[in-house]
């Protein structure tokens, strides 16, 4: 494949049986774009990271609503959007989960660690429509 | 794809062997179970392998940090055993390493627990 | 997976480099409805001869037009919806590949295929939208 | 995922042994070049080893069908060896079958074009 970029959208059902389909097909797109093992890695934990949450925490698992993906990658980078059906959240208010007073917490370490390991990240609340999650892997020219 | 869990006792320490997934759902239900039915026969001495675990994912980490607590409220020990390099470096980042403790070497996993 | 139906949606864009990637997120999800080897070859081969089309007759490859394809699946059935945003055609006119005056031509045989192989077989024109092409493959209930 | 295809020859007869995908693109493309290489050496005897072909789609049935037109047109022969179920069943309800003179036996294929 080429230097131009591609574009891939997915849609699915409020439902955590396609998370495994979901990195699936994550992997199969990362290898397309010439990603290494590790890149591999981590954008397949956080597309399966952003994907989860928009299925429990944006659909709340409302098999009416969807999660859209959009892959668009190119030899540069690897950028995904992920899209709700629902009221989004303030990414200001998130507790940081390695505060002392967080680390027995039992959840609230997915965005922080698709944060870490992504290179970008960046959220918007759609009125009416839901939540777009946004981020982005710089793949280094190799 | 998900994973499997056994437990075994080994000079009264209960190790579950984990392998396979740790993720949302089935995974962390298992893991879950597996710790559950030690703590409700009153085993306090639990030492989690994590040499087979592949993949973790955020559910999966809050999954083992669960057991600690449900353990620890109990008077009794969580410790973990042979973490992959990706299950090490994601406590790391979360700063779990600085909860949990960490074996490479079974039997001082074993040993451990007598002091 | 239970019986309910599951759906997925996938939009690529119109060249031939998707058609391994969509083989690939098809045999996922035929496996995800339980298909055998067979079932999974035929409906994989399917889908490929009509995004082929689609990209190729359809859109006339041009970059800045979609194939999307939505997959239904349930114990029963998987069934296909493939749309491309060109003119269509129409199924009645098509030569018979089997006809002795046709056997020594270079093309002219995917829909045959398809049509041989799967159990329910439609083409809707969709006016200044473009063309959707629908098929099913039955699952016996095992 | 792609084709192979490697040119020996045995007794006077050009086997083409193809392994691999023969899909639309590239597939198709390297079976019509490593054919033409020979029909513009003017090999006329041909033999396609299809034994290693776990794939073939509507484009690449179409290709064979170029290959023994053109092979024909110019006065030669162009026949199949060990054809797998799949490509089998495939030419079968394509009526290619009718077409194609196919074998199961490389000698007995290389015999054929000497009568
Ligand atoms: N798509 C979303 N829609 C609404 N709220 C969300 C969404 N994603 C995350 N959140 C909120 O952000 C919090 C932190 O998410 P995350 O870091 O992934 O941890 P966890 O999912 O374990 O809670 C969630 O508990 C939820 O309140
Ligand atoms: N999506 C499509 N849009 C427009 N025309 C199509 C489409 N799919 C098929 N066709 C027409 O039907 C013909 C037969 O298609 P097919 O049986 O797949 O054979 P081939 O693609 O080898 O020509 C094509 O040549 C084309 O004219």
């Amino acid at each position: 494949m080429e230097s131009k970029e591609s574009r891939v959208e997915l849609r699915i059902l409020s439902s955590l049986e396609y998370t495994d389909l979901v990195e699936n097909i994550t992997g199969n797109l990362t290898l397309l774009a010439g990603c290494n093992t590790d890149q591999i890695y981590f954008i397949q934990m956080a597309v399966r990271e952003i994907v989860t949450n928009a299925i429990q925490h944006g659909n709340r698992f409302d098999i009416n609503k969807a999660v859209s993906i959009l892959y668009e990658f190119d030899r540069g980078r690897f950028e995904v959007h992920v899209w709700d059906q629902g009221d989004g959240f303030d990414l200001s208010h998130l507790p940081d989960p390695c505060d002392p007073a967080n680390l027995l917490k039992s959840s609230g370490r997915g965005i922080f660690l698709v944060r870490s390991f992504m290179d970008d990240f960046s959220l918007i609340r759609i009125p009416w429509r839901g939540t777009e999650v946004r981020f982005v892997k710089k793949l280094a020219a190799s | 794809m998900s994973i499997k869990a056994n437990t075994r006792k080994v000079e009264g320490v209960n190790i579950i062997d984990l392998s396979g997934r740790i993720t949302i759902g089935e995974g962390t239900v298992i893991l879950r179970d597996a710790v559950r039915a030690l703590q409700q026969k009153n085993e306090r001495h639990i030492l989690l392998n994590l040499a087979e675990v592949s993949y973790i994912d955020s559910s999966g980490i809050g999954e083992l940090v669960s057991s600690f607590t449900t353990s620890r409220n109990q008077g009794g020990k969580l410790r973990l055993l042979h973490l992959t390099k990706k299950v090490h470096d994601l406590l790391s980042i979360t700063k779990l390493l600085t909860v949990f403790e960490v074996f490479d070497d079974e039997a001082k996993a074993i040993q451990s627990f007598r002091s």
